[in-house]
This record gives structure tokens, sequence and C-alpha cells, in this order.
């Protein structure tokens, strides 16, 4: 089931590639079909893998949902085309973001343009509800780091350095480019598709590569918690921060024309410090919500989770006997 | 020609997806997987030369490494579920070389 | 053509399947798989409402003037991420509820609650 | 030389696509997991290979280039990697191959449909 919805994710993936938005699709293939799948397997783990054979009361569902179904389908006929020009939506705003925002931001990427300059007090925003979920994650998750891990971390690498020979060998070679690469997508943002989410998620990706295959214990102590900690507050104060000093130097809340005496340059500034910022809170909730699953995973081998997984069957073998 | 290979591995990923499907054991998912996720590289990087416009081929660089790691993160997680109950027939099969491991 | 619709026909394919899956799953897993795929098709319906026909990727090239609608897909972009970071909330609550009640079964989980009561 | 090219970027893109198909129906058709592995796995390296090499020698853009040869080198690590990687957890979770028909029933019936 779960790599099915990995399948999932790829295929809207290739679906927002062809309807060509590229940063989406960017940020899809990044999250939809890599973090997600890893944080539902981790739940699956932990919470085991039953499912109540009967379905609650499937006809009155099968009845709300083709009723709503089919009121949607009649709201639709009202609706413009698919692809065509006049569509409401195209007409407001976009013509001006098209036609001027090399003028007025002077960045290329229409879409970076709009997310950190146009839209810059929404996508504080966002970033402010992803830390939050940061923080929620960790209230609800959050496991002690135990002072015996650093004797048990040798062991466990031992034992895993075998099986694990090939793939650590690769992951050594391969992390330094990840990162570079993802540094490319974080400051090439302005000019091509990438930017901050889609870095941060990059980033968190071979952190949590890392930590897969070196043992969750090697991870930490390689990257200390509180510091992922205070870097996923320190994003959003650089965001915030921004739109002071802006507000200081005489504009708006996140006005970068007073960044610098040229505004085009100062809206370069401005987009690259926030986008920063982004970039630092993605990557450090990401990696976050990660070692905490994991840790919430590792951490309670003995307790009543674990039992009752064990003595449930394999239903996805079972079923496909 | 980018066409026609862009149909072939349109339809290698229909295969690909129906095995997904069918099954029948947990490793042939994750294989179907991989090879899904490798098509869809090579699909992106066509799109792009179909489209003219190549800042797609990022989008394929991001893909090969997201679908690596989410291979491995399943083969990670699996090893936990999967290690005691994999198919009954295969246990019955395979005793002594499993001791070994 | 009435078939220029049929991009919103597949939302709302793919958003009932969601609604169908919240509704008549008790397992609390499903019901976020069910809200993800229910949020995918939103995702879609705004991006194919932002594609022009003959438009390309809103990155200024030289020599093109039709772009997609860059709006949607900046509003889309960060409903991605924080998607995620929501999943995982909700993700975490789930594994919250299992250790405090032993299950993830809605059923079970509200009979528990009714006895202790 | 324009004609070397365009031939020879052709005949790498007919070959991919070709192996992807192999690669597809073989892992379709094969009776056991480690067949159908080799189908996917063997196939879908050259195959990548390939058609990004056809690519390559359809564009003279050399930044473009390069991220082909990213894609390719990356494809290269990766796949053999990831399909060691699974080899060896099916293997280490007591998944063996499918040596006579006989023995398993799942293998004859997908091996004689």
């Amino acid at each position: 089931m779960v790599m099915l919805s990995g399948i999932y994710g790829l295929l809207s993936a290739s679906f927002f590639v062809v309807m060509d938005a590229v940063d989406v699709a960017f940020t899809e293939a990044s999250v939809g079909a890599g973090i997600s799948t890893l944080l539902m397997l981790t739940t699956i783990t932990m919470v085991g893998r039953q499912e109540e054979a009967e379905r609650h009361k499937p006809v009155l569902a099968l009845v709300t949902v083709f009723v709503t179904g089919a009121l949607l389908v009649y709201g639709t006929l009202d609706m413009p085309y698919f692809g065509s020009k006049e569509a409401p939506a195209n007409l407001h705003v976009a013509p001006h973001f098209i036609n001027d925002s090399m003028k007025e931001v002077g960045v290329p990427n229409m879409v970076t343009a709009v997310l950190a300059s146009y839209r810059g007090f929404d996508t504080f925003g966002e970033v402010a509800v992803i830390f939050t979920a940061g923080v929620g994650v960790l209230a609800l998750l959050s496991v002690v780091r135990r002072p015996e891990d650093d004797a048990e971390i040798d062991a466990v690498n031992d034992s895993m350095h075998q099986q694990h020979l090939i793939l650590r060998v690769l992951i050594k070679i391969l992390i330094p480019f990840i990162f570079l690469f993802a540094f490319y997508v974080q400051f090439h943002g302005d000019y091509g598709p990438g930017g901050g989410f889609q870095a941060g998620v990059i980033f968190a990706a071979a952190i949590i590569l890392y930590a897969m295959l070196f043992g969750l214990s090697t991870a930490r102590r390689v990257i200390n918690q509180s510091l992922i900690q205070f870097l996923s507050a320190a994003g959003v104060l650089v965001y915030g921060c921004v739109g002071l000093v802006s507000i200081l130097n005489g504009g708006n809340f996140l006005d970068y024309n007073v960044l610098l005496s040229n505004p085009i340059s100062g809206q370069h500034l401005g987009i690259l410090l926030i986008e920063l910022g982004v970039g630092i809170t993605v990557a450090s909730v990401m990696i976050l919500i990660f070692f905490n699953f994991a840790g919430r995973k590792d951490g309670r081998p003995n307790d009543d989770c674990n039992n009752v997984n064990n003595s449930d069957i394999n239903i996805e073998t079972r079923e496909s006997k | 020609m980018i066409i026609a290979a862009t149909l072939a591995i349109l339809v290698a990923m229909i295969l690909a997806i129906s095995r997904g499907i069918v099954g029948p054991t947990f490793y042939d998912r994750i294989l179907a997987v991989n090879m899904f996720g490798t098509k869809t590289v090579l699909l992106i990087s066509l799109l792009g030369f179909v489209m003219g416009r190549p800042e797609f081929l990022d989008i394929a660089m991001v893909y090969s490494l997201i679908n690596f790691v989410s291979v491995i993160g399943v083969l990670h997680f699996s090893d936990s579920f999967d290690t005691k109950y994999s198919q009954p027939n295969y246990i019955q099969d395979n005793e002594a070389s499993k001791e070994d491991s | 053509m009435i078939l220029g619709l049929y991009n919103y026909w597949v939302v709302v394919v793919l958003m009932m399947i969601g609604l169908y899956i919240v509704i008549a799953h008790g397992n609390l897993i499903k019901k976020i798989v069910g809200l993800n795929i229910f949020q995918t098709s939103v995702f879609i319906l705004y991006i194919s409402i932002a594609k022009v026909e003959g438009g390309t990727a809103p990155i200024l090239i030289d020599g093109v003037t039709q772009y997609s609608n860059p709006l949607p897909h900046v509003l889309i972009l960060t409903a991605i991420v924080v998607g995620i970071a929501t999943t995982a909330l909700g993700l975490a609550l789930t594994v919250r509820i299992k250790e405090a009640y032993g299950s993830i079964e809605e059923d079970e989980i509200q009979a528990k609650d009714n006895k202790e009561c | 030389m324009d004609i070397v090219i365009n031939i020879s970027s052709s005949v790498c893109l007919l070959l991919g696509s070709f192996l992807c198909l192999t690669g597809g129906v073989g892992i379709l058709r094969f009776p056991d997991f480690y067949t159908r592995m080799h189908a996917a796995g063997v196939s879908d390296t050259l195959a990548a290979g390939l058609i990004l090499a056809g690519l390559m020698l359809q564009i003279p853009d050399g930044i473009v280039v390069l991220k082909l040869m990213m894609i390719l080198l990356m494809t290269l690590f990766i796949n053999p990697a990831a399909s060691h990687a699974l080899a060896q957890a099916a293997m280490r979770n007591g998944h063996m191959p499918v040596l006579k028909k006989d023995e398993n029933i799942e293998g004859v019936e997908q091996s004689n449909p």
C-alpha cells in the first residue's frame, strides 16, 4: 500500500511536469515521493499493520461520495475550459506578474519572484506553519538522547557494517555531491526551478540517507539535535528579521526595495536571504521530524506496541496468496 | 525519435506498475517502484527535450536521488517487520540458510 | 465542447476516492492516506487551472511570450511542503494514540473512551 | 557530420527504448523475484545510459550536456546499488530463488500461463 502511494507521488510529479509547473514538480518530486513515503512507513512499523476486516458503513459512504461527486461534476459545467487563456484565474494579477516581474523584481523565475517578493508575507506564514508542525512533532514524539548510546554505536556499527558495506561506501561518495546539488538548487532558485523549499528537502534527504545507513545514534552524534532545533527557529527568525530591517529602512514589512540603494539589487538580496531562511527551516524541520520518528521507533524496543507488532501477520503477503 | 522513446518508456512504466500491483511479495513491489522511478527520470529528461525547456533536467536529477532514498528507506524499515514473517513456504525451504545469517 | 472540462472530472474522481477512504475506513493511517489523496487532487485542480494552451513554464526566456500562470504554482508549492509537515504531525498523533490506547481503529478508541467515562 | 550524429543519436534512443520494453516485459513475465530483478536491473541501467547518451548527442549546449552527464552518473551509481540492497535484503529475510519449478506453485503458474 505504501509503495503504491510512493508511485502515486512519482506519478503526480510527472503530471506537474506536463503541466509546465516546474517548481511544483520539483517540490512534489522531493517531498511526495521521498519523505512522505518514509514517514508513512516508519509509522506503520510502529503501529503495526493489522486492520479490521469489515468496513463500517460502505453503502452510506458510497452514497455520500457519489452524491458529492455528482454535485461537483455538475458544478464544473460552468468552469472555464482546460487551458483556456480567458479563464478568470489568468486574467487579474497573473498578467501583471508575467509582464512586470522582470522590471520590478529582476528575477527570471516568476515563481520565485511571486513566492518571495509579491507574496512574501504569505510565505512567511507558511514557514511559520512548518516550524510549528516541527515543534508539534517534537512535543509529541521527542526522545531523549541516552548516554549509553555512545557505547552502543560501535557495536551497532560492527554488526551493520557487513550488510551495508557497499551502500556505505557509495553514500560516503555521494553525500558531498548531494549537498552541492542542494546548494545549487538553493541559490539557483532565482534563475531556474528551485529555491528554499526544495533545497531544504534535498538537504534533509541526504542526512536522512546517512542516518538510515549509519544508524540513528551516529547521525545524532554528527548533527546535534539541539543544533537542529536552534536552526529551525533561526530560519524563521532570518525571514522575520529581513522584514524588520526593511521596516527600519523606511519601507513596508518585507519590502526589499529599500534594503539597498538600487531597488533591483535590494530585491535580489532580500529574495536570497529569505530563501536562505526558508531553506534552513525546511531542512531542519524535516531532519527533526525524521529523527524523532525514527528515534521513537528505535528507542522503545520492549513496550506494548512492538509486541502487538510481532503478533500480527503480514497483511500484504497474506492478501497476495 | 524522442517521441518513440517516450512512448516506449510509458509502456514500460505501465508494465512496472502492473507488477507493483500484482505483487506477489513485498520485494517485488519495491522492485517495481524502483524501476518505475528510473523510468520516470528518463521520462522527465525526454519531456524536457520534447518541450524545449532544459530546466526539467534538474527535476530528473532530484528524482534519481529521491528514488534511491525511498528505496533504501523502505528496505531499512521493512527489515523490522519482515525479518520474521516472510512467506511461510519460503521459511520451510530455507531454515538452514536463515540461521547462518 | 464539454470534454474540455475533463481536468475537473479527474480532480473530482480523485477527491471522491480520498473522501471515501476518509469516511469508510476506521484505521487512522488509512484516513491520513485518504487525506493525502484529497490534498493532491486539490493540487491538481490548481495546477490544471494554471495551465495555458501553448504556454511554457513560467521562467522568463527570450523569444517566448506565452507563459503558464505562476500564481497557482506558488500557492501549491508552499501547500505541498506545509502538507508534508501537517501529515507528519498527524502521523505523530497516530503514534501517540497507538501508545495510549493500543489501537488505531476509530471504534476501539471510542469504546475505550466510553468505558473510562 | 550532422547526419552521423543524428543517426547515432537515433540508434541510441531506439536501442534504449527497446531495452526499456524488454525490461518491462521481463519484470512482468519472469517466474520469481530474482529473475525479475535481473530483468529490471540490467535493462534499466543500460537503457538509461543509452537514452541519456542519445539525448546528449542531440544538443550542443554545454550545461545541458553536463546535467545529463550528472544524471547518467547518478543512475550508474544508484541503480546497481539499489538492486544490490534489494537483493541482499530479500536474501537476508529468507526469500530464496525458485530453483526447481515443481517445488513452488507460484513459479509454475507464472512460467506457464
